[in-house]
């Protein structure tokens, strides 16, 4: 076999790297602006192209898994301790390429379009090259330097875009939020890193992988601990309990970058580190558990907040983060397979529903409260179907890409729960399909406000977002006109999502067995722990069927119900609002909102947990947000205890250095004496 | 031993806090007292213990008592006097009484070069610049020497600078037996390996030759044994330390290019020329 | 007993003492006064009493290299107290005071 | 031949420097205008031989195998090189320093109006020359074998930077931070010389290779180090930590830095501290003749010093609306990081077969001397970028409001403050992340892991206020009360160094390996040669995962 494709794949994260390098020329004159946008696409379809031509080198002969180190420079080499900008390829490693780069592809694309005429045009678009070269780093890192190196890259893209419109506090607000939370797992993932090094002597996967393999299976206490500190770290980037608070504040970025790092791409880096390093997460026979019920819990958290709120965009963040969950709970289960395969899908439908919401805001001037809306479907039929389509997968309704992927971590669960008569697998593979419940009424509650009923509407306050990031009055040569009348997006910007929507609708059906042989011919194989779904036999049955089978009716039934109940609600039951809301006229003086009367019709049955959610909601805001940021808030405190020794007075920083002087000498004499 | 030293610190902390000078009424007296009954109970504490042989002459150590109380009052009084002008001269009388101390020990090169160069020349620079400064301020404002007499918390500081004494003490009181292996080379040894040409000397004179055998040598060093103090820092200085004498040339330089500098900055009239320096640089600029 | 070469350690902690009290003393000076000019005066001071216990163990130990440090230590003294009065004279010119408190706009 | 002489041949670069700064002097008096503005390039010429000297200087062998942490002379050449490659940089940004005094624009004024020239208004020639003399000062540091030498160098340091900070600037702030500089480094002078005082008192001796023999024939006769020598050597290491801003010796930094121009601050936060970590490690090579156990007061000083040092530069910095401050704090908090090298080489040094790590990434020295250049980079980088804007009040800029929107105003200067920044917090693929990690590694390998999870604990503190300052380039509405005005020579140096520290955290290897040289144990000379094995690295060695885990 000729390795010259391989080679080639060295390119990969160059490629973007240098289209950033272009794109940040383009910023300093406004005549190249309107090249940035070509050249991200060219050189981020170029990747995509360079990884489907190294896609056949990864497996043997015989179709198995392999892996090639390719090595392209010397970046650390101290003494032993090597961390070379080499990457790692193996079939992990190119689902996961597939997905950043052909999402990322055609994110760009709807974004050229979406962007057009936003005086920060090329910065956009230099920003996003940059984020493809950091997370294209991230998924071929050979070794945990180097991905922490595309680790910290795509936080510090992502801190760039959330703070994409400088001039709304609330953006600064969200990215400097984001970039702090995820400060704090990155320090898990550090100590990890450190921790690794100091036990095993390498940071190199090829190595560390073969001396995991040899490994005894009872690991001492410090390597135990080295999970857990990643975990920590994986946790941050992929917004789980309780580091997931910065992830719903990152929607104040540009729509297309929500969709790409924030939906698709970065935040789903924890799960793919988490597989990448599946041996080392072995060692421990507390971590796996812990992630999963991390995930479970973060899934249900989510779900629950998701029915109570009404900017679309948050809807699908918190959807997001309870996706995430669900990853998170198949990796906890020993299911890879399951959890890259949500991830892949998620990838295609999550990215679909952005940037169809995308599509709705920017119809609307930016409107995105799911109470200013109704009826969209005959202004922008397109963006309605389309939406219609990633609602459906990430609502697991049969044969669309999400039913698939989420049955495979229910079933595996649940084999997991009925195999080994543990109840705590049962009770999450439970909750998981109450989950799934939650996911497809409130997926639908958006989609049936938005599209359907009578048509009204009203617009946003931002003219566009062209016109409205011109406070100097500046205008760019690239100019939109905006209507002042919902209209639908062009087909620059439709074209990008009718691939998405093909991928949400059949890449389930087609990829679940490419996908296990994918992940089994990688490091991401469960080594250890009883493999899941593929490739051993199925011990356990559920109503005499075989669990996926089972599997697949119960949550197809509850898909469905879901939706019903969603449809029933705030579709064919809306005017009861309206009702209500003259019958209760009074009351609705005094609530001064008539929205809030919309949903008095929920009924018993939703709105308890509608209620849930907002109490979720508000414990999400107060304590664990509080929580977070009380991290930063000790040294502060400890900042001020300290402040008053710099008074000024030149005697008083004398006294203080004496002082310290004294100080230390006593306690050296004292060790003697 | 150590427990004295610590209580001699903590008394002796007391006893300066009581001279320092306070608005009110200062107790210097008492404090002066209390500080000398302290320094003598513990010199009288430490005599107990005093050896046979110390290494000096034995009826020279009571010398010791005298400039070492004279340096420590001075001292005192070096920091406790509100009048910078004294403070300076009691400094005068720290370094002649260390002066004094170089004596005792045999060191009578530094003894002579303390009390020019210190007594001498540094600190007429300073009495220079604190009557410049002095006479000056006096003019200037009315409320001048409230500075001067009020110390900045001299509780702290002076609770600071005992406990690092104390620590000094305690280490002072248990140093390591001398290293045998530093010991300088012995005179005679460096009159027969470095100065060559002051045995030929001594033959010379031995067998009645005339006294001219070492041109530019003075008779009364050639004709020794043993050198003198001032020889060997010479030697020393010369031979072991020849690049810090080169460097300590620079250092001099840089201090005097860099006065003349600082002195010839220029400084803008107002008497607070903080901020409003922007002011009158913009109203400069735009003339 | 330790062996003694040149001064016996008892006697050299006596001067020690000296060389402690008066480095002390100067420290204390230092931090309490705030005549910038008695300031540095004081860091002389320190540097006397290093320079006591120098000579004290330059005769312990029977060689001469603490007293050529004396006076390196001297030109240091020199060379700082030149800089250091210039730098208070022209302090001095900008706020017409020796006050070490008159400094202290910087802090926080 | 007397070997004081022999070591007179190795200070071509020292001599240099000093020539360039007695010419410049004289040069900067001159009545003619053209050669009154050429003491920056009499300067930068004078570096750039001394940079000459040095590279093709032959390494001399160490008077003493076996003496020091590290051969006295590989640290010389890497700490020469260092300071001419990076002087150079701070030079060119520090070339408009002295033109900027109302003083010298009058005086040139004064001329160009037909008058005569006045010598004593200008002060150019003598900046340059205290320039010089200050990184000839940290040079010498670097070749001390002698305390008293060491004294003297660390005063040739200090004493022009005093001058350098007082004449920096028109404002009464630079002379206020002058006066505080100045004085509590005399203070501190007086302190780490009582220490070196006590060191010689405790073991008769200056000379480092004497007094290595002294503690080696103390630990091998299995006698406690004398107390007079470990008080003199915790003075000695306090004292001299005020050059390099550690605690307890922290509290002028935020205050001078804030006081004085930007480029002489870059200045500070560079030469002084190398000339200060280059003492230490000299004063510390010695004294690791002994054992651990021995050594064991003076490793919790140095623990201590870098806990308290890094927390009390990243909380104090939290709290600040002062770039310059917060940049003073940030250098307090890596000196912190730097101690860490420090006491793992001390362990290193210390702990009987632990030698042999240097071959790994147990060797602090190393990490030390590469951070050093990493962190003189980064900075020099931030606080170029500060004095090129200037308020409407002619000030330099200050606060996070002055700076608001230099991504916008003037995006090569925001470029350069965002790599700078960046590169501070350590984030890949930048020089400080790469330093951190050869810093931490090596403690790491000596079992210091609670020092390492603080030290990253509190590099995940700072990059809250690195943070702001990012946040302030670019998410802040550009201020129109400050200009920005860019000298090409400021532009060039500052570039340069944002530069370094990508292209540095990128492919850093030669200076790795330099550093690594550097920091080779004299004994280990011969073994260091050989090429490293290229490509395999070493497999998994069971004793490192039996590495006791300590503070």
């Amino acid at each position: 076999m000729d390795d010259r494709a391989i080679d080639i794949a060295r390119l990969i994260p160059w490629l973007p790297a240098l289209s950033a390098v272009v794109c940040g020329v383009c910023c300093t004159s406004r005549k190249l602006r309107v090249l940035a946008a070509p050249v991200c696409i060219a050189a981020i379809a170029a990747a995509f192209v360079l990884t489907l031509k190294a896609y056949p080198h990864v497996f043997d002969d015989h179709g198995h898994g392999v892996f090639h180190v390719s090595w392209l420079f010397t970046w650390i080499r101290v003494g032993g301790f090597t961390a070379d900008m080499s990457y790692y390829l193996d079939p992990l490693t190119m689902v996961m390429l597939i997905v950043v780069t052909g999402v990322g592809t055609l994110v760009a694309i709807y974004a050229a379009g979406y962007m057009a005429g936003d005086r920060g045009y090329a910065r956009f678009f230099a920003a996003v090259s940059l984020f493809i070269f950091a997370m294209t780093t991230l998924v071929m890192a050979d070794n945990l330097v180097l991905l922490y190196l595309g680790w910290e890259g795509v936080g510090l893209c992502s801190y760039l875009l959330i703070g994409f419109y400088y001039d709304k506090p609330s953006a600064v607000a969200a990215a400097k939020k984001a970039f702090i939370v995820n400060r704090i797992g990155d320090l898990g993932f550090a100590l990890g890193i450190f921790l690794t090094y100091h036990q095993f002597a390498t940071v190199q996967f090829s190595e560390l992988f073969q001396i995991l393999a040899t490994q005894p299976s009872e690991a001492s206490t410090p390597v135990q601990i080295i999970p857990f500190l990643l975990m920590l770290g994986a946790f941050g980037k992929s917004a789980q309990l309780p580091l997931y608070v910065w992830l719903p504040d990152a929607m104040e970025g540009p729509t297309p970058v929500s969709a790409l790092i924030h939906a698709a791409t970065m935040v789903t880096a924890g799960v793919y580190m988490i597989a990448r390093l599946f041996p080392l997460f072995e060692l421990s026979p507390y971590a796996l558990p812990t992630v999963a019920i991390v995930g479970t819990a973060t899934a249900l958290f989510a779900a629950t907040i998701a029915m109570c709120q009404y900017d679309i965009k948050r809807i699908y963040a918190y959807s997001t983060i309870s996706q995430l969950g669900y990853m998170f709970l198949g990796l906890g289960v020993a299911s890879t397979t399951a959890a890259v395969f949500h991830l892949l899908t998620h990838a295609f439908f999550k990215a679909l529903l952005f940037l169809t919401a995308g599509s709705v805001m920017h119809s609307l001037a930016g409107q995105l409260d799911l109470r200013h809306m109704s009826g969209m479907r005959r202004k922008m039929p397109v963006t309605c179907w389309l939406m219609f389509f990633g609602c459906l997968a990430l609502a697991g309704f049969p044969f669309t890409a999400g039913f698939y992927s989420k049955d495979m971590i229910l079933a595996d669960t649940l084999q997991k729960g009925l195999t080994g008569h543990s109840t705590l697998y049962t009770v999450l593979a439970v909750a998981g399909l109450f989950v799934a419940f939650l996911t497809a009424f409130y997926t639908f509650r958006l989609w049936f406000r938005v599209f359907m009923g009578p048509t009204k509407y009203e617009m946003g306050q931002e003219h566009g977002h062209g016109a409205d990031h011109h406070p100097d009055g500046v205008s760019s040569d690239i100019k939109v006109e905006h209507h002042h009348e919902p209209h639908e997006v062009n087909w620059l910007m439709n074209a990008p999502l009718l691939v998405l929507a093909a991928g949400a609708l059949l890449a389930g059906y087609l990829a679940h067995h490419w996908i296990g042989d994918m992940i089994q011919g990688s490091s991401a194989r469960p080594l250890r722990q009883a493999i899941g779904a593929h490739g051993a036999a199925h011990h356990a049955t559920l109503f005499g069927m075989d669990l996926h089978l089972a599997m697949m009716y119960i949550s197809s039934v509850i898909a469905v119900v879901g939706i019903a109940t969603a449809a029933y609600f705030h579709w064919l039951n809306r005017g009861a609002a309206d009702r209500v809301a003259a019958k209760w006229a009074g009351l609705v003086r005094v609530l001064a909102n008539k929205y809030y009367v919309d949903e008095l019709n929920d009924s018993v049955i939703v709105r308890p947990l509608r209620f849930i959610g907002y109490l979720c909601f508000v414990f999400d805001r107060l304590i664990i947000d509080g929580l977070v940021m009380t991290v930063g808030f000790v040294p502060r405190m400890f900042g001020l205890a300290l402040r008053p020794a710099q008074r000024g007075a030149l005697q008083g920083y004398g006294i203080g250095m004496a002082t310290g002087t004294a100080v230390v000498v006593l306690l050296v004499l004292m060790v003697y004496f | 031993m150590h427990y004295a030293l610590y209580m001699a610190s903590a008394i002796g902390a007391v006893a300066v806090y009581m001279m320092m000078p306070r608005r009110g009424y200062t107790p210097s007296r008492i404090g002066g007292l209390l500080g000398a009954m302290t320094l003598g109970g513990l010199w009288l504490y430490l005599a107990k213990a005093l050896p046979a042989t110390l290494g000096i002459a034995d009826e020279a150590f009571v010398y010791y008592y005298i400039f070492s109380g004279i340096a420590i009052a001075s001292s005192v009084r070096v920091i406790t006097h509100t009048k910078p002008v004294y403070a300076a001269l009691w400094f005068v009388m720290v370094v002649l009484a260390s002066a004094g101390m170089f004596l005792l020990l045999g060191a009578e090169f530094m003894a002579m070069a303390m009390v020019i160069i210190y007594g001498g020349a540094i600190l007429v620079t300073y009495l220079f610049v604190i009557m410049l400064a002095s006479q000056d301020a006096g003019e200037a404002s009315g409320e001048k020497g409230d500075y001067e007499r009020l110390p900045y918390e001299p509780v702290a500081a002076v609770a600071v600078g005992f406990l690092l004494l104390a620590t000094l003490l305690v280490a002072s009181f248990n140093p390591a037996p001398a290293n045998p292996a530093a010991r300088g080379e012995s005179d005679e040894r460096i009159i027969a390996t470095v100065l060559t040409d002051r045995p030929a000397k001594r033959l010379a004179e031995h067998t009645g030759a005339g006294v001219e055998g070492a041109p530019g040598l003075p008779t009364a060093l050639a004709d020794r044994a043993s050198l003198y103090n001032t020889e060997r820092i010479g030697l020393d200085l010369f031979r072991g330390h020849p690049l810090g004498l080169e460097l300590a040339g620079v250092i001099l330089l840089v201090s005097l290019a860099g006065a003349v500098v600082i002195a010839r900055l220029r400084v803008d009239p107002q008497p607070d020329g903080g901020d409003g320096d922007a002011a009158g640089r913009l109203a400069a600029d735009a003339v | 007993m330790p062996e003694t070469i040149g001064l016996h350690s008892f006697i050299l902690s006596h001067f020690l003492l000296t060389g402690a009290v008066v480095f002390a003393l100067g420290l204390v000076g230092f931090l309490s006064r705030r005549n910038l000019i008695v300031m540095f005066l004081c860091t002389e001071m320190m540097f006397q009493g290093v320079a006591i216990s120098l000579v004290a163990f330059s005769r312990y130990h029977a060689n001469d290299t603490g007293q050529t440090f004396v006076i390196f230590v001297l030109t240091i003294a020199a060379a700082e107290a030149a800089l250091a009065l210039g730098l208070v004279v022209l302090l001095f010119r900008r706020k017409r005071t020796l006050d070490a408190l008159a400094w202290s706009q910087l802090h926080g | 031949m007397n070997p004081m002489l022999d070591k007179l041949s190795t200070l071509w670069p020292e001599m240099t420097l000093l020539a360039g700064a007695c010419v410049c002097m004289l040069a900067g008096l001159s009545g003619s205008a053209v050669v009154r503005r050429s003491p920056r390039w009499i300067a930068a010429v004078s570096l750039l031989l001394a940079g000459l000297c040095v590279a093709t200087s032959s390494v001399a062998e160490p008077r003493h195998t076996g003496a020091a942490l590290v051969g006295v002379a590989g640290l010389a050449v890497y700490v020469k090189m260092a300071i001419v490659a990076v002087g150079l940089l701070l030079l060119l940004i520090a070339s408009q320093v002295p033109d900027r005094l109302r003083q010298t624009q009058d005086a040139e004024a004064a001329t160009g109006r037909g008058g005569v020239f006045d010598p004593a208004g200008v002060m150019r020639g003598e900046f340059f020359a205290f320039f010089l003399l200050s990184l000839c000062g940290a040079m010498l540091c670097a070749g001390a074998e002698d305390l008293v030498w060491l004294f003297l160098a660390l005063e040739l340091t200090s004493l022009p930077t005093y001058v350098m900070v007082a004449t920096s600037r028109d404002r009464a702030g630079a002379q206020e931070s002058a006066v505080k500089y100045f004085f509590l480094g005399a203070m501190a002078a007086a302190v780490f010389l009582y220490g070196f005082a006590l060191i010689y008192g405790a073991t008769g001796s200056t000379q480092y290779d004497q007094i290595a023999a002294f503690v080696h024939a103390q630990s091998a006769s299995g006698q406690a180090l004398p107390p007079l020598f470990i008080v003199g050597l915790v003075l000695a290491v306090v004292g001299v930590s005020f050059k390099i801003a550690a605690v307890p010796m922290h509290f002028y930094a935020a205050d001078v830095y804030q006081g004085a121009a930007g480029p002489v601050t870059a200045f500070l936060a560079f030469v002084p501290k190398t000339a200060g970590f280059v003492s230490l490690i000299g004063l510390l090579g010695p004294a690791c003749q002994a054992n651990a156990e021995q050594l064991q007061p003076v490793i919790w000083l140095l623990w201590i010093m870098a806990v308290l040092s890094m927390t009390v530069g990243n909380t104090l910095g939290l709290l600040q609306h002062n770039v310059k401050r917060v940049l003073a704090y940030s250098s307090i908090a890596h000196s912190g990081y730097m101690l860490v090298g420090l006491i793992a080489a001390v362990a290193a040094a210390t702990t009987p077969g632990a030698v042999t790590a240097g071959e790994h990434l147990g060797n602090g020295v190393a990490a030390l001397l590469f951070y050093l250049v990493a962190y003189g980079l980064a900075t020099l980088g931030a606080f170029a970028v500060l004095g090129c804007v200037t308020t409407d009040q002619g000030d330099e800029a200050q606060t996070y409001d002055d700076i608001a929107g230099l991504g916008q105003r003037h995006p090569l200067l925001g470029v350069i403050m965002l790599i700078s920044v960046l590169s501070l917090v350590g984030l890949p693929p930048m020089v400080g992340f790469l330093g951190k990690i050869y810093l931490f590694g090596s403690a790491i390998q000596h079992g210091y892991i609670w020092l390492v999870i603080i030290a990253v604990l509190n590099s995940a503190i700072s990059a809250v206020y690195y943070l702001r300052i990012i946040g302030a380039c670019y998410f802040a509405k550009p201020n129109d009360q400050t200009q920005v005005a860019v000298s090409p020579a400021v532009q060039l140096g500052a570039l340069v160094a944002a530069v370094g520290a990508v292209m540095l955290g990128v492919a850093g290897g030669r200076l790795v390996d330099a550093a690594r040289d550097a920091a080779a144990p004299p004994d280990a000379a011969v073994v260091e040669t050989a090429p490293l094995p290229d490509g395999d690295a070493e497999s998994w060695s069971p004793q490192w995962a039996d590495t006791s885990v300590k503070w």
